[in-house]
């Protein structure tokens, strides 16, 4: 039962990545795909977390009774890495509506039909 | 115990996953992705990671949600069928699924004290930082100390951001204050954001300087801080909030937090250390130490703030 | 103090420049700026190529914390070489900058462009001059979203739709990186480099490492455009600005194949990458198949901007192909075409800037009788050519030798008829280019086509002469590629 | 006891999806996304006391904010795209 | 002799405001128009979460963390109501049309 469950956690983090990357390949959306793009990351993010959980540890912020903490380290990667998912969806989404008002349309299919026609 | 619940969320956040898949209707898509950040923000907190799950909700939950549905607002809602059947994609992400699960087969199991993540860098960091660094909240003493590079790294990647949406949306400032047509019925959402603006704006400090003993830091009070900008914009129309903080000042606030923080570190060279080493900065080391902190907390929280404005703007005052 | 602290300043000089560029109200004073930051780069990384070259490793702790708890600087021979490439590259295209920026970016860009510029350098050199995993992830972010941005101010629609393109698959990699680099913390522990590499000996036959080590090669392919993954290159060199395009392919790329120089010969080792893992066969294999596919692509190729970046998929095959040897030999004349390509690269694409100044356009059909009229651009154009070729005296030759010396002392024979062969390949589609300009009647309108403003002529014949300098007296730059082969090797073989 | 609660808020969070996801109109989906911003404040506090670890409670005090405003802003941005879409319709 | 009553009263206050809260979403599912189901949602949320958090109160006792929930109170006092409100006068105005008799159902 332990090898289940020591290891559930990360196949269900590894389901919601591969969810994020359909998303990013299968779809000719625009938006869907910076949707899929952030679900892909949000989900490596949980695997990061999840491999610092200590059994029995508490938030590392001392204090005086507690002794077992979970590791801080993959926070501070998280930490740096939720500002950076951040920043590609904002540039990402941008980029879609400046695509938006130039093709008038965000559907990728349509785009490759206009670009070819000129 | 904690186990059940962590379980739980996590399947949660799969019918969530797989529910966004199957969506067509963006504006749905959308909302599900706020509530799929919401859940694993608080999966975040169910493992101890205090400061991810306040930054996560703030950016997940607040700021992209936002800006995901200023931009559905701008395109059409109806996600159309894609033409070819998907059986390429398909056959990539399982594959690659495949990899990351006989990638697993090895990993330590989950939460056991022995694995090598806690051995090594992480018991240093824990064992030190009241010692060195005198600060309780041990994320932030190694977020902005002892990997305080990597933070000047992440906050020239919000100003990255903030610039590049400058340069792909820029701004139109609204003079007139055209709002949609149910102007005068604003009246209840006017008097509660009068009433939280200041409220929001005061935790956001509290949620700044605080950052050394608790949860926060200077990310999550930019974003706080952007928020509670967001709210007047909503409640009092964007040509107001332009005039409150108008768009030349957000340029000017984005590049100085970033010069605060590089300011830090060559002052440390100056005085004779290496870069970004805070212990020169006072007499004594530690106290050089929380000066350090407070301060590059401060120019990370003044560029946040600034960029998700920036951002806000870019992305709202495209619709009319 | 300021040579102590050289490292350090290398990258944070032009990380701090950035936010004051932004400050600048006036797009003159905001290129002004960005010129002499590129200028000091140049000359701090000569100073540091210098400091390299007498000392050797160089090793800065950041915040003076001991390596594996702080963030450690570690510049060898290799880094030193790939920070002159950057650094030489960025000053060389900066006064080009001017002009090209004026006619081909729209006018409220202008002010916004230094900035992206600034970061973009600071993102390039802060990957090469970092000794952390981590902290390699965070710089590679800064130079892609950078270079997204720079890629969507091209002058038509389409460089929005490029620049989405490469937004989607860059940010791919960039996640597999993390994946890999999460996978590699998990079993070792650590993120500096030095320290992963003695920490995974124990625990290198886990299904883990492999994992960790397949998905960071995918990652890096991805930002390297190793020939399945370079889909996103062709049509963003095409559609961006000529000044973005030369800088990109002058260095965007190189800095990847420096990034997998790192992780296989100082992350991972020489003997889990390569024997363990047969990661040499399989590279081989992806570096031919650029090689061939991408050359005779470019054949075809109307677009001479979409040429170039199909030829710039088949250099880096070469480049792999040095590489995948996994001999000091191999690796040095890797690293050789990796500084030859960039010139070469950089100054053919700044002779298509010239010639979109003037002409309005890059297609071959209207560069009929061009040569008459703008002279210098062309001659510039052929000599990047015959050195893209390979031709002797130029710098082309001198790395082409060197690989098909390393293969023959490897007895791989049939390698070194390829990279012959596929110089034909090269040599026809610079011809098309060649023919057009020069043996063809001049179109009707070509008389009013004056030659490129002295501002962008010189730019390009500074880099044209730093090939063929290169080409009479290849003795200092070889040098430096064997022993940046030999640090990195060396590493490998402790 | 607090395990109790716990279990009944993630009770009522899944319920709460479970709107969210079949919700015909998006107004359901925004009243199910506000519905569940409340209760993992409310969870968050909860587990805060289960944890002993009253550092939490800042955490759920910014989710608060963050729901309200974010259903806020959700509601006028697409109230702004309504009167445009409305104006193209006429 | 104080804690046991003040163990009991926050247990009380704890489960009631579960109870309140499990009505309100078992309410969002069932009823068969917007608008009832708004009804259901800003009703049962706000009582809910007020009662969990007295009862969270009389388990911090009198400290910071009493502030801080007081401080959550005050908040989701005045927050939620006014969100359910946007809600509804925004779904008015893009002309929603509330179920008025249940033989047509939505």
């Amino acid at each position: 039962m332990t090898e289940l469950l020591g290891h559930y956690n990360y196949w269900i983090v590894i389901i919601l990545m591969m969810t994020g990357f359909y998303i990013v390949i299968a779809r000719p959306n625009l938006v869907k795909k910076v949707i899929g793009l952030f679900i892909f990351q949000t989900s490596v993010f949980i695997l990061f977390i999840s491999m610092a959980k200590i059994e029995g540890g508490t938030a590392p912020i001392i204090e005086e009774g507690l002794s077992v903490y979970s590791n801080p380290l993959p926070h501070v990667l998280i930490l740096t890495a939720i500002v950076v998912s951040l920043a590609t969806t904002a540039l990402g989404l941008a980029l879609v509506v400046r695509i938006q008002e130039a093709y008038g349309t965000s559907n990728e299919d349509d785009i490759h039909v206009q670009d070819e026609e000129d | 115990m904690e186990h059940l619940i962590d379980i739980v969320l996590l399947g949660l956040l799969m019918i969530t996953g797989f529910a966004i898949v199957r969506m067509k209707s963006l504006l749905a898509v959308a909302m599900l992705t706020s509530i799929y950040s919401l859940l694993s923000a608080s999966l975040f907190v169910v493992l101890d990671a205090v400061d991810v799950a306040l930054t996560e909700a703030a950016i997940g939950a607040g700021i992209s949600t936002i800006l995901m549905l200023a931009t559905v607002a701008l395109t059409r809602d109806e996600e159309k069928a894609p033409r070819h059947t998907p059986l390429l994609p398909l056959a990539v992400v399982t594959v690659t699924g495949a990899a990351l699960i006989y990638g697993t087969l090895d990993m330590p199991h989950y939460g056991d004290p022995a694995a090598p993540v806690h051995q090594h860098a992480a018991s240093a960091y824990l064992h030190d930082t009241p010692g060195e660094i005198g600060v309780p909240n041990v994320v932030t003493s190694v977020l902005a100390s002892y990997r305080g590079y990597d933070t000047l790294g992440e906050v020239t990647v919000i100003f990255t951001a903030g610039a590049g949406v400058l340069a792909l949306l820029g701004y139109r400032t609204r003079r007139r204050n055209i709002q949609g047509p149910g102007i005068r019925k604003l009246v209840v959402l006017r008097v509660i954001a009068k009433l939280f603006f200041p409220l929001i704006l005061l935790f956001a400090l509290y949620v700044l300087f605080h950052g050394d003993y608790g949860p926060g830091g200077g990310f999550q009070a930019g974003v706080i801080f952007a928020t509670g900008f967001i709210l007047y914009a909503l409640a009092f129309g964007l040509g107001n909030a332009q005039r409150v903080i108008h768009h030349p000042l957000l340029r000017i606030m984005a590049a100085v937090g970033v010069l605060i923080y590089a300011a830090v570190g060559i002052e440390g060279i100056l005085l004779g250390g290496k870069f970004l080493e805070y212990g020169v900065l006072a007499d004594d080391p530690v106290t050089g130490q929380h000066l350090g902190i407070m301060l590059i907390e401060l120019g990370v929280g003044i560029t946040v703030a600034a960029v998700m404005l920036i951002i806000y703007y870019g992305f709202v005052s495209r619709q009319d | 103090m300021l040579l102590s602290n050289l490292p350090a300043l290398q990258v944070v000089i032009p990380l701090v420049s950035a936010p004051v560029c932004l400050l600048l109200r006036n797009p003159r004073h905001a290129w002004a700026c960005a010129l002499i930051i590129s200028w000091l780069v140049l000359a701090m990384a000569l100073l540091l190529l210098q400091q390299v070259y007498t000392l050797g490793t160089i090793s800065y702790a950041i915040g003076a914390w001991a390596t594996p708890w702080g963030i450690e600087y570690r510049i060898d021979m290799a880094g030193a070489l790939m920070i002159l490439i950057i650094a030489t590259v960025g000053a060389v295209t900066m006064p080009y900058a001017w002009r090209n920026i004026q006619h081909e970016l729209h006018r409220k860009h202008t002010g916004v462009y230094y900035t992206c510029y600034l970061l973009c350098l600071t993102g390039l050199l802060g990957i090469v001059v970092t000794g952390d995993a981590f902290n390699l992830f965070v710089f590679l972010e800064i130079s892609s979203l950078s270079s997204y941005v720079l890629i969507s101010l091209g002058p038509s629609r389409r460089a929005l739709t490029a620049a989405y393109q490469y937004l989607v698959m860059g940010t791919i990699g960039a996640t597999f990186i993390l994946i890999g680099i999460g996978l590699l913390y998990m079993m070792t522990g650590t993120l500096n480099m030095q320290d992963i590499s003695q920490r995974l000996p124990e625990v290198a036959d886990t299904r883990t490492i492999r994992v960790a080590f397949a998905f960071v090669t995918v990652g890096v392919s991805i930002k390297l455009a190793l020939f399945p993954l370079h889909i996103w290159l062709p049509n963003a060199y095409t559609y961006a600005p000529s000044v973005v395009s030369a800088f990109m392919a002058a260095t965007a790329t190189k800095v990847g194949v420096y990034v997998l120089l790192r992780f296989f010969f100082t992350l991972f080792g020489l003997q889990f990458s390569f024997n363990a893992m047969h990661v040499g066969e399989i590279l081989m294999l992806l570096a031919v198949a650029a090689i061939l596919i991408a050359s005779l692509v470019a054949i075809f190729q109307d677009n001479v901007k979409r040429m170039l970046a199909y030829s710039s998929v088949a250099q880096i095959g070469y480049i792999i192909l040095g590489i995948s040897l996994a001999t000091t030999a191999g690796v040095s004349a890797g690293m050789l075409h990796l500084f030859n390509h960039a010139m070469i690269k950089g100054a053919l694409f700044m002779a298509m800037g010239c010639i979109f100044l003037r002409l309005g356009s890059v297609e071959i059909h209207n560069m009929h009788g061009l040569a008459r009229q703008m002279p210098w651009t062309m001659a510039a154009f052929v000599a990047g050519g015959l050195s893209l070729i390979g031709v002797p005296l130029t710098a082309g030759f001198i790395s082409k030798w060197y690989l098909v010396n390393a293969a023959l002392t490897d007895g791989y024979w049939p390698l070194a008829v390829l990279i012959l062969v596929s110089s034909l390949l090269a040599l026809i589609y610079i011809w098309r280019v060649v023919e057009a300009a020069y043996f063809h009647l001049p179109g009707a309108d070509m008389h009013k086509v004056r030659e490129a403003p002295a501002s962008m002529l010189i730019p390009t014949w500074l880099l044209i002469g730093v090939n063929l300098y290169v080409g009479l007296d290849a003795g200092l730059i070889t040098n430096i590629a064997q022993q940046g082969a030999a640090s990195l090797l060396g590493q490998a073989l402790q | 006891m607090f395990i109790a609660v716990s279990a009944v808020l993630l009770v009522a969070i899944a319920l709460g999806l479970v709107r969210a996801f079949r919700g015909p109109t998006l107004y359901d989906r925004v009243m199910a996304a506000n519905m569940i911003g409340t209760l993992t404040v409310l969870m968050v506090a909860v587990l805060g006391f289960m944890a002993e670890r009253p550092e939490f409670l800042d955490i759920a005090l910014v989710y608060v904010l963050i729901s309200f405003v974010s259903t806020i802003a959700v509601l006028r941005v697409y109230a702004s795209r309504v009167s445009m879409q409305g104006s193209d319709r006429k | 002799m104080m804690q046991p009553l003040l163990d009991v009263l926050s247990w009380i206050c704890l489960l009631g405001g579960a109870i309140f809260l499990l009505i309100g979403a078992i309410g969002v599912l069932r009823f068969p128009d917007f608008y009832t189901r708004l009804h259901a949602v800003s009703v049962c949320d706000t009582l809910g979460a007020g009662l969990v958090l007295v009862g969270l109160i009389f388990q911090g006792g009198l400290s910071l963390v009493t502030v801080k929930l007081l401080l959550i109170f005050y908040f989701m006092i005045f927050t939620g109501p006014t969100a359910v409100h946007a809600l509804a006068q925004a779904a008015l105005q893009s002309k929603l049309k509330p179920l008025v008799d249940d033989h047509e159902p939505r």
